[in-house]
């Protein structure tokens, strides 16, 4: 079932090997988690709670701390560089909660996100209001009055403004209405055929599966089982771990 | 899957709530807990608005939804953290609604915190003790008598390290809290809620962050808390647990009431499947664009 | 009789060798500086002196508001000020104590100077007149305060630093422009170089080399707390190693006659000053409003962590918040420097009032800042249409408290979101 | 340079009023600040209400000194009360906002000459109020020791000061020992945790200020009868954020930091001093760079440094355990 990580994902766009990381010294949360993305794919994180699939996206893009291991981008290493470094490198973060500025206008929101590169402002922003184009009315709307699923719609705007090669994306669909939960998977994929390689972290495993190219199934830390998002989904063993009961309910 | 075993209190649990429907905000037999009409707004958003609910004395039970769909929220409502913006609710009969959350937990009703609250530069057994009530020596006077509180304090010492032992810290004792695992510290405190001897713990997501290999002795002891006579209400995402450990489960989506059941018959509620794995979730994504 | 006494004390205490005996050609000088209660000379005040063998003499106060009387000998000499001469609008704050008594043992030792509090005094006009002079004077007060809170309240908003050395960062802007000023350079190019200095030293070099290394060693925020509480007492002394304890005018415009418009009386140095003051604060809301390192500056304040993601080097906007609010709280300085005098003391005086200003705000909101130091300012001026002068600045702490109470979150502030 | 004599002057000030004044400060900033995480920025205030209220007390209208202790005890539960009372459920900044700015509002007003008749405006209060403590001395003759000269008047305070530190850092030992401290040092480390197991928790913090607060006004009568006046700049903020330096060279948070700090706080002070004053007199500092009178202000320079440099360096103190502090996530 496990895919070889070395031998697929050589030339891959970001690819993290062995990373070891935590928040306090002597308390790991990844232990070694290999993870790779070619350029143009859609790769889900699942696992159970706790197994790190959060930490490992933030570790890719600097936030928690790396002991040992490294993140190439285009085979170029960018381990431990400062988050605004990585941006302009050409990753986009998109933080679980806490992702719009809430004192900024929705405009003023995706004018932070392309505050490397405020010449393309215009162009960047016909893009992302054809992906969403509530946006554009709303434009001069406060972030902070927003609801759940609009402000994950100008999150993912905002980071896709600088262009990135690489979207990281951490629980889209997290505090979601189920509709609205959809309609976020279905504007990843639309972003992602756009041209984006996107890496999601997601709750909601069953319907990550259904649209990832590959997913990797995190446990304590660790890469579990890794495949393409159909095999997975199909996995006893997968269904064991972490689709669960609920797999089998349906 | 592992066995469901039969005890006598999960029984009684169980055909208390046999004859009840599933239907959300319906009545208990005996509820030990009544809330209505309980609604919490932030700015635009409404996290809570609890029409009625109940929970069932003697029995576990689950509190599931996505995330932010208001569990976390209306236990802080529940327990007086937070005040809601109307809504009333009873424990035991008695009026909660403005409450202290001090005097709710004295009154029997404790919880747990989702992030830790371990009081790191307190030793774990300092932990514990400052659970237990009624303290003599926590009065302002009796404090500077030591002979007026020493002989409660070692009836105190004893019983945490009886339950420091139940809950393999014992080890520990003398360790100041923040040297303990993340999961060790989730063990400590429901110790330390169990010194406050509760008549219903409230457990807010007790293994989000635990290693595997303590899953299962923590799904141990909150079992033994039904079998010692205490209600238990948790809020908790991994499915396998709330299947293994409940024998109610409420589901809250937007802030309400959504469903709630047996764990079975909730987990194949079209309502529930639709909260957790979306609309229309036997259909691929393809078929909708 | 009692002046007999004294003299006997005196000749006492001489014989004994307790200090030398004055010499007989030795003079000394009695006198004070007259200032209004906002720190302001007044000329042209009469003072009347009289002591032992007949000693009879009046004098009046220069420019820049200062009297003396010079004397010969020791004794009790009595000095009363004469009320009438005051300017109108301006009265005595103890009209009881008219007259007062300054005892000289030695020629050696210089006696305190004379100090006569000012205010609205009771013999005022109407209560409109003062209230609207009372107003001009709450502006003037509001703007000096609001350029410091300003900058106060962006540092605390990107670094959650609660800077109790910022009414330092007023006394640097204040005490360095005069420093060129006496150094031979008229005031004006002085306060440009004194703003380079706020700017290069209070902002720059304070950041680099302080805040930034602390942040990076994660640092709590009480830990920088004290640590900014530590830096106050610091740049305190040294300005007063340097400068004296004095309080000084700048060379120029010291004793401007005040514009009479109406009841109304305003100095065109205070008036051009407020003017800047307004300006300078208009600009700071235009760049958070419009510039991009503004937004950026307000997305660093709502989330850090998020606007790093965005690919904003926050440290860098940190850097030009702690440079803009130098800038601003030194022109508040120049400011205070230009309507009461410089003194080592100025910037320190004033912290809690612009504490209380952004506390009024709002914690870490700009505009709010700006909102509370303006009612700040209005309030400690027109209160003392009901108070004592003395007590203006309780009254305005006391209303913080009240305020704190009432509304924690600030008058602009909106309710945090919990949980 | 005579050594003897700048030992002679830091020692005597190591063990001398102005150490016992800042011990007794400190021993209640620690309560509020060490053990139960008050931020409390008006300790000047504990200290000016304790004092203000034996001097007018005996002076204005003759009441026994006795008596006068007692109000000023009673004055200073009182202020804790006004100021705990709105505060406490707030923001851990508010009370440090709202404690300073009393502390601030209490000087101005001893301070102002509309109420000269009471406090006696910026000149304060002398007198010899303190002359039924000073007929208690059991010392008629001082003590002169090749070392330490005190008067017999000096002598008997300090006895009496040493035994006020011993007997409250002994009742902190006890306290803190006790269930009462868990509580206390347990809210220090988290309220919400504190209250959801049963515990008044604004209960609580309100003791530990009003405790903190009393010893303070002990510090205040300490400061009161020594000098025989009172005066109200004295009592400025200044006052306040010695004693937190104090207590962060001791060690926050430890039983006998803030008595260590303080001995060794004005060691060091007058230490530093002196030799500076004899550099200046015997011109190994030229006059140009530090006048005489220069001096009292360069150690003013030295404490702001010294507790900027403490705090970054060593937040511990000079006895307190860097690991215990490590564990705390957010010092």
């Amino acid at each position: 079932m496990s895919t070889d990580h070395s031998a697929s994902g050589t030339d891959a766009l970001l690819r993290a090997d062995n990373l070891v990381a935590g928040y306090l010294p002597g308390v790991n949360i990844l232990n070694g988690c290999d993870l790779y993305a070619n350029k143009g794919e859609l790769v889900g994180i699942i696992g159970p709670n706790g197994a790190g699939k959060s930490t490992l996206l933030k570790a890719m893009f600097g936030l928690v701390k790396v002991y040992s291991g490294t993140v190439h981008l285009n085979s170029e290493e960018i381990t431990g560089l400062r988050a605004d470094q990585l941006v302009r490198q050409g990753i986009g973060f998109v933080p679980q909660n806490n992702n719009v500025f809430p004192s900024l206008t929705i405009e003023e929101n995706l004018q932070m996100g392309a505050i490397q590169i405020p010449e393309r402002f215009n162009e960047r922003f016909d893009f992302v209001t054809t992906l969403f184009p509530t946006l554009k009315d709303r434009r001069k709307q406060r972030a902070g009055s927003l609801s759940g699923g609009e402000r994950q719609m100008v999150a993912m705007s905002r980071a896709l403004m600088m262009d990135p090669k690489v979207l990281l994306l951490d629980e889209p669909s997290a505090g979601l209405s189920p509709a609205l939960q959809d309609e976020v998977f279905v504007r990843v994929r639309e972003i992602n055929r756009a041209g984006v390689t996107v890496v999601m972290v997601e709750q909601n495993a069953r319907r990550c599966l259904q649209i990832v190219d590959r997913g990797y199934v995190l446990d304590q830390g660790k890469n579990a089982y890794t495949g393409t998002g159909k095999s997975l989904a199909n996995d006893p063993k997968v269904i064991e771990l972490y689709l669960g009961t609920l797999a089998k309910a349906k | 899957m592992q066995e469901l075993k039969s005890t006598p209190k999960r029984d009684a649990a169980l055909a208390a709530l046999a004859s009840v429907p599933s239907i959300p905000g319906i009545k208990k037999p005996d509820p030990i807990i009544i809330a209505d009409n309980v609604v919490r707004r932030f700015g635009g958003l409404t996290a809570v608005d609890v029409e009625h609910v109940e929970i069932q004395r003697g029995t576990i039970t689950a509190l599931i939804g996505p995330n932010g769909a208001g569990k976390t929220t209306f236990f802080n409502l529940l327990t007086g953290f937070d005040k809601p913006n109307s809504g009333n609710w009873t424990f035991n009969g008695k009026a909660l609604a403005g409450i202290a959350p001090h005097k709710v937990a004295r009154l029997g009703m404790v919880r747990t915190f989702q992030l830790t609250k371990a009081l790191f530069r307190l030793s774990v057994m300092d932990n514990m003790r400052l659970g237990a009530k009624n303290q003599v020596g926590e009065g302002i006077l009796r404090a500077l008598l030591p002979f007026s509180w020493r002989s409660q304090e070692e009836r105190i010492t004893q019983r945490a390290t009886e339950l420091l032992t139940r809950f393999k810290l014992d080890s520990k004792a003398d360790d100041f809290a923040a040297a303990l695992s993340g999961g060790q510290r989730k063990l400590l405190e429901m110790a330390r809620a169990l010194m406050v001897d509760p008549e219903l713990v409230m457990l807010d997501e007790p293994m989000a962050g635990v290693n595997p290999a303590l899953t299962q002795s923590l799904l141990g002891h909150i079992k033994d808390l039904r079998e010692q006579g205490m209600t238990v209400l948790f809020v908790e995402h991994d499915m396998d647990m709330v299947r293994d450990i409940s024998d109610w489960v409420i589901v809250m989506a937007q802030g309400k009431v959504v469903a709630e059941g047996p764990p079975d018959s909730v987990m194949s509620n079209p309502a529930v499947i639709d909260a957790y794995l979306g609309a229309h979730h036997d259909q691929p994504l393809d078929e909708q664009e | 009789m009692r002046r007999g006494l004294l003299a006997l004390i005196a000749l006492t205490l001489a014989s004994i060798g307790w200090f030398a005996a004055p010499a007989a050609a030795e003079t000394i000088t009695i006198g004070g500086n007259m200032v209004d209660e906002t720190g302001a000379a007044i000329a042209d005040v009469e003072f009347n002196m009289t002591g032992p063998n007949d000693y009879n003499q009046t004098t009046q106060s220069d420019a820049a508001g200062n009297w003396s009387f010079e004397i010969s000998e020791p004794g009790q000499y009595f000095v009363s000020i004469n009320p009438d001469t005051l300017p109108s609008g301006v009265g005595l704050t103890e009209p009881d104590k008219i007259t007062r008594s300054v005892v000289v043992f030695s020629l050696n030792n210089l006696p305190p100077p004379i100090k006569y509090l000012t205010g609205p005094g009771p013999e005022r006009a109407s209560t409109l007149d003062r209230a609207l002079q009372l107003t001009i004077d709450g502006l003037i007060l509001g703007i000096t305060i609001g350029l410091a809170a300003v900058g106060l309240s962006l540092i605390f908003g990107t670094t959650g630093l609660t800077n109790f050395a910022h009414g330092e960062l007023l006394t640097l802007g204040g005490l360095t422009t005069y420093f060129f000023n006496k150094m031979g350079l008229h005031v004006i190019p002085s306060a440009l170089l004194a703003l380079i200095v706020a700017m290069v030293l209070g902002g720059f070099i304070q950041d680099r080399y302080l805040w930034k290394p602390l942040r990076r060693r994660g640092t709590g925020l009480i830990a920088m707390l004290v640590v900014s509480i530590g830096l106050g007492l610091l740049a305190r002394y040294v300005f007063l190693y340097i400068f004296d304890g004095n309080k000084e005018q700048f060379l120029q415009y010291a004793g401007q006659p005040g514009w009479q418009i109406g009841p109304l009386s305003i100095t065109p140095k205070a008036t051009i000053g407020m003017i800047i003051g307004i300006f300078l604060i208009a600009l700071t809301i235009a760049w958070l409003l419009k510039s991009q390192l503004g937004k950026a500056s307000r997305a660093v304040a709502d989330n850090p962590a998020l606007a790093a993601a965005s690919g904003i080097d926050v440290e860098k906007v940190i850097r030009v918040v702690w440079i803009m609010g130098a800038f601003l709280a030194g022109y508040g300085g120049i400011m205070m420097g230009l309507n009461q005098g410089v003194q080592w003391i100025m910037g320190s005086d004033v912290l809690l009032l612009i504490f209380a200003a952004v506390t009024l705000g709002g914690s870490g909101t700009a505009y709010g800042a700006i909102v509370g130091s303006l009612i700040v300012g209005l309030f400690i001026q027109l209160s003392t249409l009901i108070i004592p002068t003395e007590l203006k600045y309780v009254g305005a702490l006391f209303v913080l408290i009240v305020i704190l109470l009432v509304r924690p979150q600030g008058i602009m502030g909106r309710k945090e979101r919990i949980g | 340079m005579d050594w003897v004599f700048i030992l002679q002057q830091a020692i005597s000030a190591g063990i001398g009023v102005n150490a016992i004044i800042f011990a007794l400060a400190a021993i209640g900033l620690n309560m509020h600040f060490g053990y139960t995480g008050l931020l409390n920025f008006g300790q000047a205030g504990f200290l000016a209400v304790g004092a203000y209220t034996v001097a007018v007390l005996v002076v204005n209208f003759e009441v026994s000194i006795w008596l006068a202790f007692l109000a000023g005890v009673g004055a200073s539960i009182l202020l804790a009360l006004l100021l705990g009372i709105p505060t406490l459920r707030l923001r851990a900044d508010y009370l440090a906002i709202v404690t300073i700015a009393t502390a601030e509002i209490i000087r101005q007003v001893a301070r102002s000459v509309s109420l000269r008749e009471y406090f006696g405006g910026s000149d304060g209060i002398t007198g010899k109020f303190g002359a039924d403590f000073f007929a208690l001395n059991p010392f008629p003759n001082g003590l002169e020791l090749a070392f330490l000269r005190y008067t017999p008047n000096d002598l008997w305070v300090v006895i009496v000061g040493w035994a006020l530190v011993v007997i409250f850092v002994f009742l902190t030992y006890l306290m803190m020992r006790s269930p009462w401290g868990r509580v206390i040092k347990a809210i220090r480390e988290d309220e919400e945790a504190v209250r959801s197991l049963g515990k008044n928790v604004y209960f609580y913090k309100m003791q530990s200020l009003i405790l903190g607060g009393v010893v303070g006004s002990f510090a205040g009568f300490v400061y009161a009868i020594s000098r025989q006046s009172v005066q109200p700049d004295n009592y400025s903020t200044a006052l306040t954020f010695f004693a937190y330096a104090v207590l962060i060279l001791g060690g926050a948070a430890r039983v006998l930091g803030p008595v260590a700090g303080s001995i060794i706080f004005w060691f060091l002070l007058v230490f530093v001093e002196q030799v500076l004053r004899q550099a200046v007199a015997n011109d190994l500092i030229p006059n140009w760079l530090m006048s005489p009178n220069q001096v009292g202000q360069v150690r003013f320079m030295l404490v702001g440094l010294g507790l900027m440099l403490l705090m970054i360096y060593r937040p511990q103190g000079i006895f307190g355990d860097r690991k215990e502090l490590a564990l705390d996530a957010r010092a």
